[in-house]
């Protein structure tokens, strides 16, 4: 524990249960700064439950879920996301009526005034600076050039990259991706495989929730696996590759 | 005591017009997802089809009248009478409860020409544009019914034998005095009736199950390969029924008029709000429920401690009940509790 | 591009400006140049385009509205009876009565979206309207109208000359009946306006706009949605209040009916009718309602012939046959299909139509986005989040 | 329609106006209403034509009143030109319109719709005033909306011939010099009714108000009130009942549980419909009330219309009227055969006192030779005539309230035709309904 001080997200002692299941049983997590972590685990594991509850859309029954010296449990969504935790969705959750330059916009602008600012008045085109901003992460993602168009219009594959530059402008602590290349092409899935990596090159805490076991690779510097709501192997992707406990009850055997 | 239950009563056959329209409404939201706008319409033309069915069997011989000079007037015999005599008049007498035989098809066809030729297409949209269409639609049919009824309300009589008051207060064993009028007695009972039909239909028929499955989830009913549109037609033209039901038997309480469903609708709305958007039993709950305490709010005793409250308890009710228990007194947990 | 922009605002609101001055001149031939009339398109344009802020830009459907434009006139009536006929105490009073009514209402109406939340605020608009009929008769005068009376106090004016009429209001020393009246009005249009298109361009905005498009993703993006929403709520109430003041300014007199939900319906057909999230189409939208309302009532039986006078007596009676149900007292039957019409072939009113067909003119060199009227590039449709 | 020259002129200040838009307001005097306006307001000056506004309510719960209100106008104007059969012009006494228009000059007409809402039908006066021109303004079937029309004319200084109107706040409290009622008051109702209730149903009642809450309702509870103590009634209770109302039943059932056995309905049009509707299906008029006496309804102020949409439940109620189609006098059957003629069916009372009001006012017109309203104003002031279908009849200077018999009328127990639905029972004198001009206080103000 000499090294606390690089914990970026601590989870521990998390419970829920919905109903009579129990959807998360313990979860202890730490979540070394600047790497990625990727939780992996059957349908139903209860993954998209533990990232809600680090968001603050579900609040454990017991536990706690820190970010730094933050407790983020009993905050609400907008709160954790002020705090420097940054989702994106498993559909790509953006605006889909507004053109690109306003959807990295606007969390830029949430980064700069805070969970509320009312400022009617003052001209949104006459600030340059945060213009600059979202322009420099579209031209990251290699969305400049489709800054005007409408975001409704893109495809699946850049709907995401338009969610990740959502989220990259507001250069979070910890970035949270849920199955970023759920129902992606195999060439969509390497192209965001790509941008990924370049982000790891950042330096940015991430936890990756995915099925797709060539993402977890070649992504992850560490991972964690959930069956029926625990944690029931940790480790580097090899020792996992090699974890004949997570063959049994997650992989059923198939070939890595 | 007697204050209490005559209000009671007073509130029963407005409750059960409420419950009625309200009924309709969740049907309608709660399987299309639709939330209409024009359904007080419905109720409206229900009242219309009960006049329309007295006019018709009203027509008259006209016999030009020679003790008015100024100009020319006419008395008027209905056909019905000379043909048959008494039993004419006692058809006519009858002409409310007769019309419910030709409100219900007249009702299916309007609902099935409403849902085929416009509702239909607004699945998709929003409720925003669902409100506004249905809204454009309510004005259109009031103005024609206006255009061809006229803006005065036309009375319309409950049979003679039941026109005169129940001694209730003598059944019960209490002052003489406390007298309610059968008609409303009827039309209470009448809403249990077609209420427990609507409950056996949804209940014991196949139809009945697929629109309680739909109103459980919308989207897996569509997959199981089921008609969902022909089983939309049918459940919006049960919602027009019972609607167009509630408003025949209601003329003999107030004179129908074109405006009249309007004025009911928003109080509906608040009433499926309360009950639980989309529980059936949640808004024939909340229909009584409401009538039964506007009638106590608008007692002067009620009102001398609380001045204007019989105006306004309804939208309080719902106001306490949307903000405490969104999802309303019956309404399932986490539909549209947002 | 910012530039460009900003240009093009200034172009816009220039125009504006020009267009609404004129309209004593470009309306003569339309018959609507008179000064009541445009006095209420300035003022139901006033209550659109700031119902445009709430329902245009968040998408939250508010169908209570009317409730604050009551307000508005209650309040300026009261200012005139108690203070002054001067109308800018009762402007100010009016919109802020209005503005801390619609804080108290949205703070308990925006707990809910999307169908609650419209009928909410439908409730709280009938409570208003039926206390204002019942119990607050002292407040309201009920079903008579608080109208002026030679008895009132106005206590910041010189007392009248006894046996002179009802004072009219006015703005140092100005009456503002007739046209000057319109002019206050057009003035005081101007500036909402203006104040609109600012908030269209502000930060502020876009994320209302953006609320409308996906609330989900704000509160994952850091914002607090509710103090958002409850800004632009009362920020249209405000308006709505501003309208009934300059209502009570034109007229003094101040009626419940104005309260009644159907009047709030009214501003969300206008708003619909002249094209959702758009600057410019509610105030087209609420033109074009008051146009038909006073003009096409007016028509009778007599008119229709005159018109038609040119066809063969038969032609013209059967014209006259057809028309005349959706004139007069028939207005409404021609509102509610022209209603119709819109929200189900063009959802995004006229200023769809309108950049339709511009697209259609130019159809070569089309853009992908091309609404240069400042639209919050919102298509009507997700509606409430 | 309207002057020409008044509208070049007119155009050219507003062309200068909208081109002075910004210093509009540091230009105060010049620019005010009616710059350009000669003498009065909507001076005809040497047009052809003058035009008159008919503000009725053509949608809302007054719509058919409004209608037939409209048909007596259309029927009015006809006359007055000379077309048709002259009707009460043939009658009238004394008269000056020769049947060439108002002073030579063709009557033309514009409608408006009142929707029974006070700023609906200001909007639409104003827009007759503004935009047609109108020299005149009359209707509506509210108190509410003729009082709130009534005090826009006299602003505008524009003349207002109230249609049906019965509070007496429109020529008491709130009355006004440009203002002219023909249309009889509560407190002729109240006094009206009186004796006859006194012989029907003894000095010992107890009644029980039911009262639409406007200005109306009020002023007729407290006349009937007023009447009947006098008579040595009780009141039992005043209960206000709000405009919007249609189900009565829970007032209806208080009335019962009460110590009062007669109910009083100060109530018009579908409010009244609705309510006594309420009553008789809890069987109150057969009932013995708990004072041991026979309970008893009145309606105070019914019309044929109203009956009409009562049907038998209002058969052999007691109540007041203005006029009535079936009365014997000549006026009254010219008028009806000359109505009948064109629409088909007689006149309710709202179109008879909206044709005569419209009558009068040409009449003043030719009397004062002028359409200017400081000629008009005093001509019709203690103006007097006879044979219009009320007997010999007063404008009476002081309130502009017109003074004649007042009807009181019972629904017809056995109607012969789907109009002969009243029956009048007493034709109460002038003098028993009179009162003292200052009584309900207001001002007529300046020319």
């Amino acid at each position: 524990m000499e090294n606390v001080s690089n914990i970026v997200l601590n989870v521990t002692g998390v419970e829920k249960t919905f109903g009579g299941l129990q959807a998360l049983s313990n979860i202890n997590l730490q979540i070394e700064e600047g790497k990625t972590h990727a939780i992996i685990g059957p349908n139903g594991a209860g993954k998209s439950t533990l990232l809600n509850v680090c968001v603050g859309r579900l609040a454990p029954d017991s536990g706690t879920v820190m970010l730094g010296d933050e407790t983020l449990t009993g905050k609400m969504p907008y709160e954790i996301n002020q705090l420097g935790v940054a989702r994106v969705f498993q559909t790509p959750e953006i605006f889909p009526e507004l053109t690109l330059m306003e959807n990295v916009l606007i969390p830029a602008l949430a980064k700069r005034d805070g969970q509320f600012k009312f400022n009617p008045f003052k001209s949104l085109l006459g600030d340059k600076k945060i213009h600059d901003e979202a322009m420099s992460v579209l031209e990251d993602l290699g969305l400049q050039d489709q800054a005007q168009r409408n975001a409704a219009s893109m495809s699946r594959g850049d709907k995401r990259r338009v969610e990740l530059a959502m989220c990259l402008v507001q250069s979070p602590k910890l970035l949270l991706l849920d199955e970023p290349t759920a129902g992606m092409s195999r060439h969509d899935t390497n192209q965001t495989i790509e941008i990924l990596q370049q982000i790891k090159k950042r330096g940015m805490t991430k936890v990756i929730i995915e099925h797709d076991m060539h993402v977890v690779f070649s992504l992850a510097d560490h991972v964690s696996v959930l069956a029926q709501g625990a944690i029931i192997a940790e480790g580097t992707p090899e020792e996992i590759r090699g974890n004949p406990k997570v063959q049994e009850a997650y992989l059923g055997g198939a070939h890595l | 005591m007697e204050a209490i239950l005559i209000q009671i009563l007073n509130g029963l056959d407005k409750g059960a017009a409420y419950a009625l329209i309200a009924l309709g409404l969740t049907l309608a939201f709660g399987t299309l997802g639709i939330v209409n706008f024009a359904h007080g319409v419905l109720f409206m033309l229900g009242a219309f089809c009960a006049v329309s069915v007295n006019k018709i069997l009203t027509i008259s011989h006209k016999i030009k009248d020679e003790s008015v000079t100024l100009f020319d007037a006419y008395k008027e015999i209905p056909y019905l009478e000379i043909w048959w005599g008494d039993t004419g008049t006692m058809i006519i007498d009858y002409s409310v409860p007769i019309s419910i035989i030709f409100t219900i098809p007249t009702m299916i066809l309007i609902g099935i020409a409403m849902e085929r030729g416009l509702i239909r297409f607004f699945y998709k949209r929003t409720h925003a544009e669902q409100i506004l269409v249905t809204f454009g639609l309510a004005i259109v049919v009031q103005e024609v019914i206006k255009h061809f009824f006229g803006a005065n309300p036309i009375p319309m009589s409950a049979p003679e034998i039941v026109s005169g008051s129940a001694p209730v207060g003598a059944l019960f064993g209490l002052s003489d005095s406390m007298v309610y009028p059968w008609w409303r007695l009827i039309y209470s009972l009448f809403s249990v009736i077609v209420i427990g039909g609507v409950f056996a239909f949804l209940q014991y028929t196949t139809y009945g199950m697929v629109v309680r499955a739909g109103m459980a989830d919308r989207d897996t009913v569509g997959l199981l390969g089921i008609n969902i549109q022909r089983r939309f037609t049918i459940v919006f033209a049960l919602a027009a029924v019972v609607a167009g039901l509630a408003g025949a038997m209601y003329t003999p309480i107030v004179g129908p008029d074109y405006h009249m469903g309007m004025e009911l609708l928003v109080l509906s709305f608040v009433v499926v709000v309360v009950g639980g958007m989309g529980s059936l039993p949640g808004a024939v709950a909340a229909g009584f429920l409401l009538g039964i305490l506007e009638s106590f709010a608008s007692m002067n005793e009620v009102k001398q401690i609380i001045p204007g409250i019989d105006q306004i308890i309804i939208y309080l009710v719902a106001v306490v009940i949307l903000l405490v228990r969104p999802r309303g007194l019956m309404g399932r947990k986490g539909v549209m509790e947002d | 591009m910012n530039n460009k922009t900003t240009q093009k605002d200034l172009f816009l609101m220039l125009a504006f400006a020009a267009v609404i001055f004129a309209m004593p001149i470009w309306l003569e031939p339309i018959g609507a140049s008179y000064p009541d009339l445009m006095q209420k398109f300035a003022i139901f344009g006033i209550f659109a385009i700031g119902f445009n802020i709430l329902f245009g830009l968040t998408g939250y459907l508010s169908f209570g509205h009317a409730a604050f434009l009551g307000i508005g006139s209650y309040t300026a009536v009261w200012s005139f009876k108690l203070l002054t006929m001067n109308v800018i105490p009762g402007l100010i009073f009016g919109t802020l009565l209005a503005g801390v009514f619609a804080l108290a209402i949205g703070f308990i109406c925006l707990r809910r979206s999307g169908i609650y939340f419209s009928i909410l605020t439908l409730a709280f608009a009938q409570m208003s309207y039926n206390l204002a009929y019942s119990v607050l008769t002292p407040i309201t005068n009920g079903e008579t109208a608080l109208q002026l009376t030679l008895q009132d106090p106005r206590i910041l004016d010189d007392a009248p000359l006894s046996g002179a009429g009802l004072p009219s209001t006015e703005l140092f020393g100005v009456s503002m009946s007739g046209l000057p009246g319109f002019y206050f009005c057009a003035v005081v249009l101007i500036i909402a306006f203006y104040v609109s298109l600012k908030i269209f361009r502000s930060p502020f905005g876009l994320k209302l706009a953006a609320i409308k498009s996906n609330q989900n993703r704000m509160g994952y993006t850091g914002f607090n949605t509710r103090p958002y929403l409850l800004a632009a709520f009362v920020i249209s109430g405000m308006y709505a209040g501003l309208a009934g003041t300059l209502m009570a300014v034109t007229d003094p007199l101040a009626g419940a009916e104005r309260m009644q939900w159907t009047a709030s319906g009214e501003v969300v057909l206008m708003t619909i009718l002249g094209g959702l999230g758009t600057l410019i189409g509610p105030m087209i939208g609420a033109g074009l309602i008051k146009y038909f309302e006073n003009i096409f009532s007016a028509f009778n039986e007599n008119v229709l012939h005159e018109i038609f006078s040119f066809l063969p007596e038969i032609l013209e009676n059967l014209m006259v046959f057809i028309i005349n149900p959706f004139v007069g007292k028939g207005w409404h039957l021609t509102l509610g299909a022209l209603f119709m019409v819109i929200v189900i072939f063009l959802p995004g009113g006229i200023m769809e139509g309108l950049s339709r067909i511009a697209k259609w003119v130019r159809k070569d060199r089309s853009k992908p986005t091309g609404d240069d009227m400042g639209t919050a590039k919102s298509k009507p449709s997700p509606g409430e989040g | 329609m309207s002057d020409k020259k008044k509208h070049e002129l007119s155009r050219r200040t507003i062309l200068k106006t909208g081109v002075a838009a910004g210093l509009v307001f540091a230009t105060p005097t010049i620019l005010t209403r009616n710059a350009w306006a000669s003498e009065f307001t909507n001076d005809p000056g040497s047009s052809k034509s003058v035009v008159l506004g008919f503000n009725v309510p053509q949608t809302g719960a007054y719509s058919e009143e409004g209608a037939d209100e409209l048909r007596a106008y259309k029927l009015a104007v006809e006359h007055l030109n000379g077309g048709g059969d002259g009707g009460l012009m043939n009658t009238m006494k004394p008269m000056s319109l020769k049947g060439n228009g108002i002073l030579g000059k063709k009557v033309e007409y514009v409608t408006g719709d009142t929707q029974t809402k006070s700023p609906a039908a200001r909007a639409s006066a104003k827009r007759m005033i503004e935009k047609d021109g109108a020299l005149m303004i009359t209707g509506g079937s509210s108190s509410g909306v003729a009082i709130a029309v009534q005090g826009l004319c006299n602003e505008a200084k524009v003349m207002f011939m109230a249609g049906l109107t019965h509070s007496n706040d429109t020529t008491g409290k709130d009355k006004k010099r440009y203002g002219f009622r023909h249309f009889f008051n509560a407190y002729m109702s109240g006094q009206a009714l009186a004796p006859i209730l006194e012989k029907e149903f003894g000095n010992s009642r107890r009644a029980y108000h039911l009262t639409a809450d406007y200005s109306w309702g009020w002023t007729q509870e407290e006349s009937i009130k007023n009447a009947t103590e006098k008579l040595g009634w009780s009141t039992v209770a005043p209960v206000r009942t709000p405009l919007t109302q249609t189900d009565f039943s829970s007032y209806i059932t208080q009335a019962i549980n009460s110590d009062a056995d007669v109910l009083v309905l100060n109530h018009y049009g579908k409010n009244m419909n609705d309510s006594l509707k309420a009553a008789v299906s809890f069987d109150l008029r057969n009932k013995i009330a708990k004072t041991g006496k026979q309970w008893e309804v009145v309606v105070p102020l019914f019309s044929r219309k109203m009956a009409q949409g009562s049907g038998d439940d209002i058969k052999g109620i007691l109540g007041s009227t203005n006029w009535n189609w079936s009365l014997p006098d000549a006026a009254t059957k010219a008028f009806v055969k000359s109505f009948a003629d064109k629409y088909g069916f007689p006149p309710s009372m709202a179109a008879h006192t909206c044709y005569v009001q419209t009558l009068l006012y040409a009449d003043a017109c030719e009397r004062a030779g002028t359409f200017n309203p400081a000629g008009v104003i005093p001509a019709l002031e203690g103006h007097k005539f006879d044979n219009m279908g009320n007997g010999p009849t007063e404008y009476r200077a002081e309130d502009h309230q017109c003074f004649k018999d007042v009807l009181v009328v019972r629904g017809n127990p056995n109607p012969s035709t789907q109009f002969d639905l009243l029956k009048v029972e007493q034709v109460v004198p002038r003098s028993q309904v009179e009162y003292e001009a200052s009584m309900f206080g207001g001002e007529l103000g300046p020319i």
